[in-house]
């Protein structure tokens, strides 16, 4: 499809900008203006809607497709949630008006949401108190390890490293490298999950804490949680909890009651915020009551008659991380699923995600011939490694789904499992939606046996088929010109 | 009957699947799982019905006043955003898809990310540009670190005129980082002090971080001091309002390596902060050291044009620990929302706009520096904000003001010792001559009482 | 520079296409047309751009008050719309194409309206339905013709207990007709009066109008009647209120043979009255007279299942001065949203909202008539909606809630002689408890009054 | 595509209708209420978006495709007068508060808006006064010679019949009827417009009017409009304009100056609201002086002090045609848009529209063999006549468009021209799109003549092929079940 840089021709009249005029009482010298304006494109409204209801429609979405994509729980996001969150009256607002004297005021519906989501996402985690600013889970991550090197800084502690399992998310080791750690990486057992023995070797007075994904991303809860947070404290180290999974176990388990000191929250996972193509999202941050004096600034706070100030007079705290109060639009979402849900709904979505993953996980293991290792959480891994004997790998699977109106499920991670294919159903798909899922995943292991080549080729229902990935890093085109 | 509202699953479905299982019930998938784990339940309340969350929700939203007529920028500007950026970008398959992964699946994404990626470029004057990055703040810092890793060097000089929120994040980020970050006092203009930078640059410095138009409003001519930052090999790194950029010097003309701003004024709402959109472009001989996600164009085997995913051993997921960054998910909407809304103005609207706000400027600084007392802070040039010195704290003032329903602008004193008095007052298309007479009115008598 | 929104050409676009067509300027195209009738021009103002227009909207539409808290319905009710009716019925592929005249490219707003068909057959209770109508009154003047075409006969008897606005509009389209229009005044119970049908069914009646429940609110059992209409070989034609569908009698179990209604409270706004959704229905034997778009069921050469408008040789289209109606443009739209509606809150919901809504009647019923000099007007059976007779004229006390913030009801008298003090009290999900605990409350004071 | 009852499944869960609950205080006894629920869909939230969604899809559109279907005037409908209507203050506003006493202070904002978009209409079209009641164009014209009628009896004119040219849309003589007229029709000259002598023959005493489309269906301005004009008015006899495609001339012509007396517009068409799948639109009619006491009833009507009020007292008004003021929510639209274009505006739009047409008119030419018949004006008739050598009818081309991408213009009507085939680009196409066009035409045509099978087989790229329509009237499938 054509660039909207092709489309352009000069003088194509766009939305009509100019209003009332006002004229300058000075003009601005030459030195300080560009040249030349920037060549943006020159096409009518008209044009630019078809254009991006065009390139929309060259999109698998989760309101157009099935989208199994391991880790990254692709759930309906509610209209209603979108609704709430656009009221004029909560997009409108400036950052900056509660720094004005008296501005708080203007905002108290706007902090009211902001104090209410801590709650209950508090409540929901078992943590004492909750920040709101991180603006991804990874972002999530590193507030969270920058609140660990400050407690361990505050009590003096001599901390260099933090243990995290090979089965993590990158952003893990990435987020501590950021606080300024080492990391020392703990392999998985045959049953998915830390190898405790490792883990204990490498666990020493120098260990500044453990960053663990439970259910991890291979769908598998560590049972010997509370062994591995009490040999953590021990050695006065803090347990994170990345709880981008947390959608697994809300309602059931929390964090908290568990042992974490430290735990994340993917909104846009577990709490039905939109992925938006790869963002924005957000990853709230819980924390122990030992660790409220580190929280970022500013902390909303409720007064005696009611309202709600910010406080920013924190000597202990990380400091920003955030400009302001984090991503306000997608928190609101947020607050409003929270609100559908209520205290019966965080159960009966969480239980249904995980009987919806392990009806799959049932169901799909002839075809992979998968031991069984016991229940999955809210999504599972298989190995794609039987599709070698066809010269065939897992990417091959996965484009094969494409041409049958199924985005692929997560592939290639975990790491620690070749050729791994993840697949996270979500609660929000019914049971015909799943059905249909095993009769593709059968035809299409049907025809890895039979016609491997079709699979070779695929996608071929796509605007474009397979894309050269070395040519595109080889040429480096990265604009248009 | 109480129901789990979305899960789409009825009883009849999940008595089938728990046969299958060959389970009873839902507890028993977490029979694994020791049950002194198990919680004693949420106390949060019941779950409401869409319309009763919607009418909560309408109740507390409407505890805001969303009618200030607002003069406060302070680096988050209030301009129009035409209604079909909402009506585009609240398509299912661009807000309800996950990050472009399977590139056959996602060419909507990746296609409107590369053009967003070549605006940047056009507007910032420089070769590339990332497809996106939280907000300003962290683009900044995520910018050093870059230049960092590219001179080996692990001293920074940033400017105080560089928006003070995103100092204390500058602060806030490198804490437990083994770098040396230093800030250099403005001059009496206003402006960046040359001679500080004769003094502070050496060949410990890695980068120096300037913004222009800087918080105070004050435009500048950076080219010779990008050039002296050269000499000592460092790198210049520019942080920019992009809404300047319609008519002010782009960076890339003066000589900067990287630049980062905050893309909320290009159709995103102010939303009390966010998601903004941070941006970021360089010179394409920085590329590899660039942080978060780079479309790029290729094509098929039978040579068809495509968008992927690009230069992604940069990234956390393939390097972890050794990634140029810990992002993952970013802003993509924001940046669909951006190349949208820069079409839909075009070329000469996005002129327009610009003109609109430097001329409502122009206008309203020569109105308040009439009123006696009133005295221009700093130099007298500037695109669509400037400060004034008042005759008394600024604060007072501004809440006298905002009692009578307008946000006269940002006291500079909260971050700045000794200006307790400058007030920053910022323009946009949006706001009526009207509007400014009325409030250099106000202002003038709340500086009399 | 003035330019002309919208419009798609530049000026050197325009500059290409005046040479091909061998012109200089627009004037020329219009060159074989008499000078003399040129205009002056039009007299009204400078176009805005589009952030002008929509704050100048803004500030109009501010004169409204949405916040009165309303109980009057009269035939059109406040119900909750789940978001996801408007965030599917706003896709541009809906609501941007035209009447699906080539059905290969129209397959979306086909099968829709055939879903929709099918929904209203469900709902009343009858075999066929068409695509839609303006609203519930035209739909009610198209069901006469097509009665009187069927039974070419010219006479139609309409029951008082039928929405007063109808029985104008009634009045208004048949005025140029050769059709006997006869009203029925209603039983002291407030329902169709037996004797009075009794006396006035004969061989000359072509039709007969009837509603439930009707304008009063009151709930009847038509069967009898209706059978009775029979015998005179009669139709019967019943005008219903969908959401009382959830639970009341359907039309076509008591033997109606033409059912028409507004749709509006299938996921409609009120929005001051349109557009509304006129639907009707009646029994397959009849569908050859029956008025509008009909979309029907069919194959392609391969067999594939696809949707067509069907039955054409009605339309006026083809038919011209004969055809069944002069209606073209329907509201497909809005019976798109409807079938929306419905498929969201699907058969448990729409049983469950028609339960509230008759809940909250029967508890505010109760409450009213507890105040002493508050009487039943009528039975005791109602949906969501009843009339109380008020010790006093009810237009003044309503108007003195109006002015405490609340719609109480509409005072009949404006359309019923004699009726000066009856009340009519409208209740949806929408309304709280506490809401109605306040009217009546301040319903009671303002009698004391 | 399953139909939505076919995906449905009992218990299946939809949106959270309940909420709190108010038992009622007394149940209403069995014989009132039906015995069986109706058997609505039974399916998730997500799955109903997924439906809707996945249908939009299968339409072509303005938002997505040219779309130059001839009488119907497919411009771009702009998202900002989308925006501008569905204000909530806007639309939820009940039409009965006016008549509350005190009730009708509450609508002032929507009352503005109908009074000034009266106003506007009326200035546009040089008429005194505009009803804006008319829920349609059809709608419009009953409406229309309804008060032709009331006329007429006012002045006790003995009137009959109502002339009425071939080339015009079915709808007029079918409005005429249904206001009690016979229908004289007058066929078209060769220049296409309706045949002067014919029509004066026909012109006498018992005429009640004339009905005119000009510029007519062909797109052709009929020039001794002032001529006819007086000759119906010398019988007393009213002038009807059907402003379907005012969007020609409008700034540039006012029906009013002409000396029509009656008038309606297409707001879905000339000011581009949207079509909506066929509705809702809206026809508001103007009227001369002397017809204004037979407008419809409500007036509004705006006091010395500057409030809007609702006048129903007009003795010799026709009625009730609408239970209110019209489709509001598509006048709002209107009055958004022409508050945008504004004077200028006006005339630069159908100046563009009527480039347009006369652009593709000269281009396609030659494909159509077609001498020249002089300039049109927003539209243009050519007829597929020629295709028939190739055994081939304008059916065939124009499903052959379907398959590159271009909504088919009008085929079949006007009536008066063989194999017809009706081209309106509109103002709103660029001029890249116009070439596409041709193209497209040059490429068909030329298939016409090499292989006119694959026309015959088009279209092949949409979810179904050509329908058998004979069979949807035989088996008269119109519900599911
Ligand atoms: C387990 C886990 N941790 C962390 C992240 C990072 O979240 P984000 O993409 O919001 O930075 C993800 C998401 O991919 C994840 O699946
Ligand atoms: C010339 C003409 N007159 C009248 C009409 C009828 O308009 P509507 O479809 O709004 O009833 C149309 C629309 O098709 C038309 O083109």
């Amino acid at each position: 499809m054509k660039l909207i840089y092709e489309k352009s021709s000069p003088g194509r009249p766009g939305v009509q900008m100019s209003s009332i005029r006002i004229s300058p009482t000075e003009e601005v010298p030459e030195k300080y203006l560009r040249s030349q304006p920037a060549e943006l494109p020159e096409v009518s409204e008209a044009e630019v809607v078809r254009h991006f209801t065009a390139l929309s429609r060259l999109n698998f979405s989760v309101d157009t497709h099935f989208y199994p994509l391991g880790s990254c729980t692709m759930k309906y996001n509610p209209k209603a949630c979108e609704a709430a969150a656009n009221m004029p009256e909560l997009t409108g607002v400036h950052p900056l008006w509660p720094q004005l004297r008296g501005g708080g005021l203007l905002t108290q519906g706007s902090l009211a949401i902001l104090y209410n989501t801590e709650r209950l996402l508090s409540e929901a985690t078992g943590l004492a108190e909750f920040t709101l600013q991180p603006m991804s889970g990874a972002h999530g991550e590193l507030t969270g390890v920058m609140m660990m090197a400050a407690y361990h800084k505050d009590r003096g502690n001599e901390k260099d490293h933090i243990i995290i399992p090979d089965s993590a998310h990158g952003t893990n080791p990435a987020s501590a490298q950021i606080a300024g750690y080492e990391v020392v990486t703990i392999p998985s057992d045959e049953n998915g999950v830390m190898d405790f023995e490792q883990f204990k070797e490498a666990l020493n007075e120098k260990t500044a804490g453990v960053m663990l994904t439970s259910p991890n991303t291979l769908g598998v809860f560590n049972p010997r949680i509370k062994e591995i947070c009490d040999a953590v404290h021990e050695v006065d180290g803090l347990m994170y909890y990345d709880g981008a999974n947390f959608n697994a176990i809300m309602g059931r388990y929390k964090p908290g009651d568990m042992g974490f000191d430290i735990c994340h929250l993917n909104l846009h996972k577990s709490f039905a915020t939109p992925h938006g193509g790869g963002g924005p999202g957000a990853g709230p941050v819980g924390v122990v009551e030992k660790l409220r004096p580190y929280l970022p600034i500013s902390r909303v706070e409720k007064t005696k008659d009611g309202t709600y100030t910010l406080n920013y007079d924190e000597p202990k705290t990380i400091g920003y991380i955030a400009p302001f109060y984090g991503n306000f639009g997608i928190i609101a979402r947020a607050y409003a699923y929270i609100l559908s849900l209520g205290c019966d709904g965080m159960l009966g979505t969480s239980n249904r995600a995980v009987l919806n993953a392990n009806y799959l996980q049932e169901k799909l293991r002839p075809l992979f011939d998968a031991e069984y290792k016991g229940r999955c959480m809210h999504e599972f891994v298989y190995s794609g490694d039987f599709l070698k004997q066809y010269g065939l790998h897992t990417l091959d699977l996965a484009k094969g789904m494409i041409d049958r109106g199924i985005h692929p499920p997560t592939v290639y991670f975990p790491l620690n499992v070749s050729e791994a294919i993840m697949i996270e159903p979500t609660e929000t798909e019914d049971l015909d939606t799943l059905e249909r899922f095993v009769e593709v995943m059968e035809e299409l292991v049907e025809l890895a046996k039979t016609d491997p080549e079709k699979l070779h080729e695929a996608p071929v229902s796509t605007p474009v088929g397979r894309l050269d990935e070395v040519k595109a890093a080889r040429d480096m085109r990265l604009s248009y010109s | 009957m109480k129901k789990t509202p979305f899960c789409a699953t009825s009883e009849q479905d999940q008595a089938v699947m728990f046969q299958t299982l060959g389970i009873a019930d839902f507890d028993e998938l977490f029979a694994a799982i020791p049950d002194e784990l198990r919680c004693s339940g949420v106390d949060i309340p019941e779950g409401l019905s869409e319309m009763d969350m919607m009418q909560h929700v309408r109740k507390v939203a409407s505890k805001n006043s969303t009618d200030l007529v607002n003069f406060c920028g302070a680096g988050f500007y209030d301009h129009y955003i035409p209604a079909a950026v909402d009506a585009l970008s609240s398509r299912g398959e661009f807000y309800t898809a996950y990050t472009p992964y399977q590139p056959e699946a996602s060419q909507g994404t990746l296609q409107a990310a590369f053009e967003y990626q070549t605006a940047i470029c056009r507007l910032t004057g420089m070769e590339v540009a990332n497809a996106s990055l939280f907000d300003g703040g962290t683009a900044l810092f995520e910018g050093i670190m870059m230049a960092l890793r590219q001179t080996k060097r692990n001293k920074v000089l940033v400017d105080e005129g560089v928006n003070p929120i995103y100092r204390r994040m500058l602060q806030c980020y490198t804490q437990n980082l083994s770098v040396d970050y230093e800030e250099i006092p403005i001059s009496k203009g206003g402006v960046a002090d040359r001679s500080a930078y004769e003094a502070a640059l050496d060949n410990s410095v890695g980068a120096v971080v300037l913004q222009n138009p800087n918080f105070f409003g004050c435009l500048d001519t950076l080219t010779e001091l990008i050039d002296k930052i050269h000499e000592v090999k460092a790198l210049a790194i520019m942080s920019v309002y992009p809404m300047a950029l319609s008519l002010v010097e782009t960076p890339g003309a003066m000589g900067a390596d990287i630049v980062t701003g905050e893309g909320q004024s290009l159709g995103q709402p102010l939303n009390f902060g966010g998601p903004y959109l941070g941006f970021m472009a360089t010179k394409k001989k920085y590329v590899r050291k660039m942080p978060g996600r780079i479309v790029g164009e290729t094509e098929d085997k039978q040579g068809r044009r495509g968008y992927v995913l690009t230069l992604q051993a940069r990234e956390q997921h393939i390097r972890r620990e050794k990634a140029t960054s810990n992002i993952c998910s970013n802003v993509q909407l924001c940046a669909l929302r951006a190349i949208i809304y820069l079409s839909l103005v075009g070329r000469e609207g996005f002129l327009d706009v610009g003109h609109q706000c430097m001329d409502r400027a122009s206008y309203a600084y020569h109105k308040l520096t009439q009123i006696d007392g009133v005295e221009p802070a700093f130099n007298r040039r500037f695109f669509n904000e400037f400060s004034v010195r008042l005759p008394k704290e600024a604060t007072g003032v501004v809440s006298a003001l905002v009692d009578q329903g307008i946000a006269a602008g940002f006291p500079v004193g909260r971050y700045y010792k000794g200006m307790e008095n400058v007030l920053l007052l910022a323009f946009t298309e949006k706001r009526t001559k009207e509007e400014i007479d009325i409030m250099v009115a106000k202002l003038e008598s709340a500086l009399k009482a």
